[in-house]
């Protein structure tokens, strides 16, 4: 096991998994209290695989986000208030309240933002390899998408680019089963791995409920792609807990609640990691509910800064179309 | 006999009505069976029409349009769902390149019968990926007709039209009015491409207004006749083809118009339709033709923001007392 | 072997072969002394492929076509006149002049058209096979492209809903080894079938200068598109012995002339083919040498036509911008 | 000093120049390196730079923009080659919703200084997806600057300033003005966004016309200038910034206007530039502003039909008499 396998490194496992998690609820709640402008796309139960990946990656690696994008977002490193300001559509967001939940970033730790396009950040990720490759920069890209973003044309077109220049990418597909209210395997013929091997690119199959067993293959990767033996693909069999959006209630006709509590008994990634940490003897119960606890507060205080804090000017809005450039 | 019924259910209601008279019609789409659409607005046909008819497609907007392109060459009627208007920047190849084109390519003997339903309008909180109105992109590109429907009513009589149409046709529906509510009769009816409607008749200014904006035009028409100016109201409905005759004989009466519209102002609708104005009613304007689009920005996410990129009932107001009491708009 | 595998079978194969030759030969005539308006794309040397596989065909089966699609054209019953017509922007043509060499469509046969925008085709082409799934009629549709198409993310789109829907679709690749002035080699990573494969697509490589493989591959293929067992891809290996274009002469620099005379010397449909036929004591040499002849002429003929024939009307210009609507 | 060099060369130049000065500056597109694009402007890159920086990609229009869009985000400076301006349609999506949005949506903190070159122009016997003139498309997106040259000097300066600007930047060079030569200093250049040039000063009627036009319009004013009519050429240079106000100034003085370009006339260039005229120059205007684009047709191949769909200098000398004699062009 390597350096970053010590307490220290689980326990920002499971603190980042909890605070998605965290990030997550109080999202929902804004949205169910009528305070949330628009929708949003919970991420919760999908947490080991932005964690576990993230982990594996310095703040100098980037990523690239989907409409499901928070909890890649806190896990790359962001913090909570400027989160919230931004789902909220204040001046203090990350993207000053202009970009909102689908389209939050976080270039300062390397997240290049949530996409509202299914897909679309697949060349922007492939780029940024080109970068890396390019410059000299020793930078990995990792590239989220879902399930249902593998029908986009777009994938097959960078992964033969990518395999062709060995470009340090990785292609990290969340399989939580689900195409927003369509089952993966009416949308998927054959087989994901088989797609991206068919372009000569190494594919991986993983538990994505398992942060240990996401975490470790993601170091592997990461580090043969600094070393050049990328591109690589792997897919992450996940869940996602709430509806597609919050707005997405009454589900029972393309999923059972069934199935949905069985995921939450059975798989739940910060359950189990916990009960795992337990095992070790690395963190005691109270030790874990503590962790909980103080998270709670974070996120909950961050939702009351945001609440307070003030829209972007009204002039703001024909800022930013255009970056300036040094004469 | 007339009603009371929502754009969503009238859209829904000729789909079903075309797919009974006419078997060829499929409709093809990400989560338009079971689920209805997101917006909803498809709830039941599956049921009445079955799998084969409603089709479920993956996230692939360019292959199920280039499917449609193909299968309306080939016998079948096809509709096709995208479910937000701003994913028409992925299926341009195969709606301007190919549908719009096949037909004068092929010396007119391959026809592209086929419908494309997609959405606009902003303010719903949605940000820059699914808020725009690229009207203007398709109305520019010869062989594609443009339809526009401001009310429950014109959604089902345009949808109806488009679907007997043996041309692509585009239908914007503006994703905010799906539940607005407005009399539509029971017995079947068509609107015929081409023709505008004067909503409003007027003496003063002329409003020309497109989708919602037909009723951001109406509240201002509504509040200016409390100021004693008669504005005339007029929806294109479809913007290829275009109705010239009408908007031209109003401006002619009124001498004075305004052009609102919600796609991004330059470059787009508005443009044009005061550009045909300003040169066929020339003599007759008493004031420059005033715009109304969309700011020229990405859509912002904040609240604080979106809602000053549109036009509003108040900005038409003030636009119009501006030409009405011969106060220029724009310094010459 | 089936019925359709006779002399008279045999002979027609040949002379759709040996006619796209005389027509492309023409065509390229008609350009160096500069009374072809514009470029077009050069088909000999792949002949094997459109005829082996559209021998296959009824005429109410569909193809499409590509940029490089003369070969498409009458291997699918298309008549020179009416071809050199359109290749000259003449009325008479099979566009009325609208389309010309890049657009030639004959849906009279079943060509739905050739296609300049490259992969353009793959949804048209599925979009057929879906009209024959629902309407019930018992069409099959061949999507001809190339191997430079296999780039184009639209393919990946299409294959999946093809596989999903089990269309009676045939997916022919005419790899002829280049893509322009690029080796197949430098923009295809991975394997062709493979990709077809990872979608659960039954593939097969056969070779494309060999009309007798063909063609008994795609009877086979077809007969089963018909029962419902498609869609299908072949790759098909073979090669152009023009350049790109008319144009592209000088091409030294990406293609040696050895490797074209190899390939022209040992490989050639035509040739090989009428030595089997010979072999077979089908044909004699001079009978094959009179078959040669009387296309000649044909050929000819048809490129005075159409040196002669009218233009369209200047009025022409705005028609068929809209097909008409009965009220 | 000044010498005479193509545009093709000028672009290959002004690449060249910059690729020297920044080392951050890459190009990708089909057939790039060794071949130097079909059309040859790029030829020798690839012998000075290196297939690191001259990058071959696959036919993946889609793909290769969208990788552009990412190396521009993370340090490099890209230039995307598309081939053929028809093929804006493919990378809509990537163009539109990804770099154009970019700056904007993440509150200013991304950047995407990336420059996608291609070409527009018909009469070149390409037919109906290698002919279109697409300008309007792009130019009606918030977040993109649209540059139009037309000539060997304007390539060189603009494409300069394009390469260095930190926003998307399109470019449309005029396919069948490769060959066409100007003088181009020997000396460095850039010609700054966003500033009209006088190319002809004239009294009694603006030609206001992009790209090629611009020699059409040339052409125009010496006919003109035989019948003692004095046409004032205004080349925008830029459509995205554009510089109204040189043309609203030229307007005022002449009372007249003629706005060429070759995009479909419809929802294209020229409303956006009519009607801006119309508006701002209204009580100047002694005529209705003439547009001239290409017809709302595909662009048909046959030799005997291409040509007439697009504006020629006798066209342009035909509406200038009308105007300038006061006849109406359309009787009101
Ligand atoms: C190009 C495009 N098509 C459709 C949509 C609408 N849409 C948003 S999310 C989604 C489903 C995405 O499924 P998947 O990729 O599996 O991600 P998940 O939602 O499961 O995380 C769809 C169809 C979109 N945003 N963009
Ligand atoms: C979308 C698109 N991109 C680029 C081109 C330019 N182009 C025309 S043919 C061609 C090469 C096609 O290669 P392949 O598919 O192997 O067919 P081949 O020419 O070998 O028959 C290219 C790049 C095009 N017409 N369309
Ligand atoms: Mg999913
Ligand atoms: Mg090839």
């Amino acid at each position: 096991m390597s350096a970053k396998h010590n307490t220290e490194d689980y326990l920002r496992m499971y603190r980042q998994m909890v605070r998605i998690r965290a990030f997550e609820d109080n999202a929902n709640q804004l949205y169910l209290s009528a305070k949330m402008p628009g929708l949003t796309h919970m991420y919760s139960g999908q947490e080991a695989v932005a964690v576990g990946i993230c982990e594996a990656l310095t703040s100098e690696d980037k990523i690239t986000s989907t409409h499901r994008g928070h909890g890649h977002c806190v896990a790359k490193g962001a913090e909570f208030r400027e989160m919230f300001c931004e789902l909220l559509g204040k001046e203090e967001g990350y993207c000053r309240g202009k970009g909102g939940s689908m389209h939050i970033a976080d270039q300062a730790n390397g997240n290049l933002g949530a996409n509202a396009i299914v897909g679309g950040s697949m060349g922007i990720a492939t780029g940024s390899a080109l970068s890396a490759k390019y410059l000299g920069t020793s930078h990995v890209t990792v590239c989220f998408f879902g399930d249902g973003a593998t029908a986009q044309g777009l994938w097959y077109e960078v992964m033969n680019m990518a395999a062709l220049w060995k470009l340090p990418v990785i292609y990290a597909c969340e399989n939580n089963g689900y195409s927003e209210y369509t089952k993966t395997a009416e949308i998927a013929a054959g087989s994901l791995t088989a797609r991206a091997e068919a372009f000569g690119i190494e594919a991986h199959k993983v538990d994505g409920q398992d942060v240990l067993a996401v975490n470790e293959l993601a170091r592997s990767l990461t580090e043969r792609c600094r070393k050049g033996e990328g591109p690589f693909f792997i897919e992450l069999e996940t869940y996602r807990y709430h509806g597609h959006h919050v707005g997405d209630i009454n589900r029972d006709y393309y999923r059972s609640k069934d199935e949905e509590s069985e995921w939450k008994k059975v798989r739940d990634p910060i359950t189990n990691f916990g009960k795992w940490l337990m095992e070790q003897k690395i963190m005691t119960a109270d030790e874990l509910v503590e962790i909980d606890k103080e998270i709670s507060a974070d996120a909950e205080a961050a939702v009351t800064y945001a609440l307070d804090a003030k829209y972007p000017d009204v002039n703001e809005v024909s800022m930013h179309v255009f970056a300036e450039t040094a004469a | 006999m007339t009603r009371q019924i929502t754009l969503s259910k009238a859209v829904n209601e000729a789909i079903a009505e075309e797919m009974r008279r006419d078997p060829s019609v499929i409709l093809l789409g990400e989560d338009v069976a079971e689920a209805g659409t997101p917006f909803k607005v498809l709830s039941g046909l599956v049921e009445e029409f079955g799998m084969d008819r409603i089709i479920d497609t993956p996230i692939s907007e360019p292959g199920f349009m280039g499917i449609a392109v193909g299968a309306a060459m080939t016998g079948c009627r096809p509709i096709v769902d995208l479910m937000f208007g701003d994913f028409l920047y992925l299926i341009m190849d195969q709606l301007c390149n190919q549908a719009a084109k096949t037909h004068y390519m092929s010396g007119g003997k391959l026809n592209v019968p086929l419908v494309l339903r997609t959405n606009m309008g902003a303010t719903r909180r949605s940000a820059a990926q699914h808020s725009q109105s690229l009207q203007a992109l398709v109305a520019h590109v010869p062989g594609l007709k443009v339809a526009m429907p401001s009310s429950a009513y014109e959604a089902k009589g345009l949808m109806k039209t488009a679907i007997r149409d043996n041309n692509p046709v585009v239908i914007f529906e503006d994703k905010l009015m799906y539940n607005d509510k407005a009399e539509v009769p029971e017995e079947e009816y068509l609107i015929p491409f081409g023709k505008a409607n004067i909503k409003r008749e007027g003496r003063d200014v002329t409003l020309v207004a497109t989708s919602s904006m037909v009723q951001v035009a109406e509240k201002a028409a509504e509040i200016l006749s409390r100021e004693n100016i008669s504005a005339e109201v007029i929806d294109p409905r479809t913007l290829v083809p275009f109705d010239e005759e009408t908007i031209l004989q109003s401006v002619k009466k009124t001498s004075r118009a305004i052009v609102i519209d919600e796609g991004h102002q330059s470059f787009g609708v508005t443009a044009e339709i005061a550009a045909r104005i300003s040169e066929k009613a020339f003599y007759h304007l008493d004031a420059p033709v005033i715009r109304m689009g969309a700011m020229d920005v990405p859509v912002p996410f904040s609240p604080a923001l979106e809602d000053i990129t549109v036009p509003t009932p108040d900005g038409v107001v003030e636009n119009a007392r501006r030409i009405c009491r011969g106060e220029l708009v724009h310094a010459a």
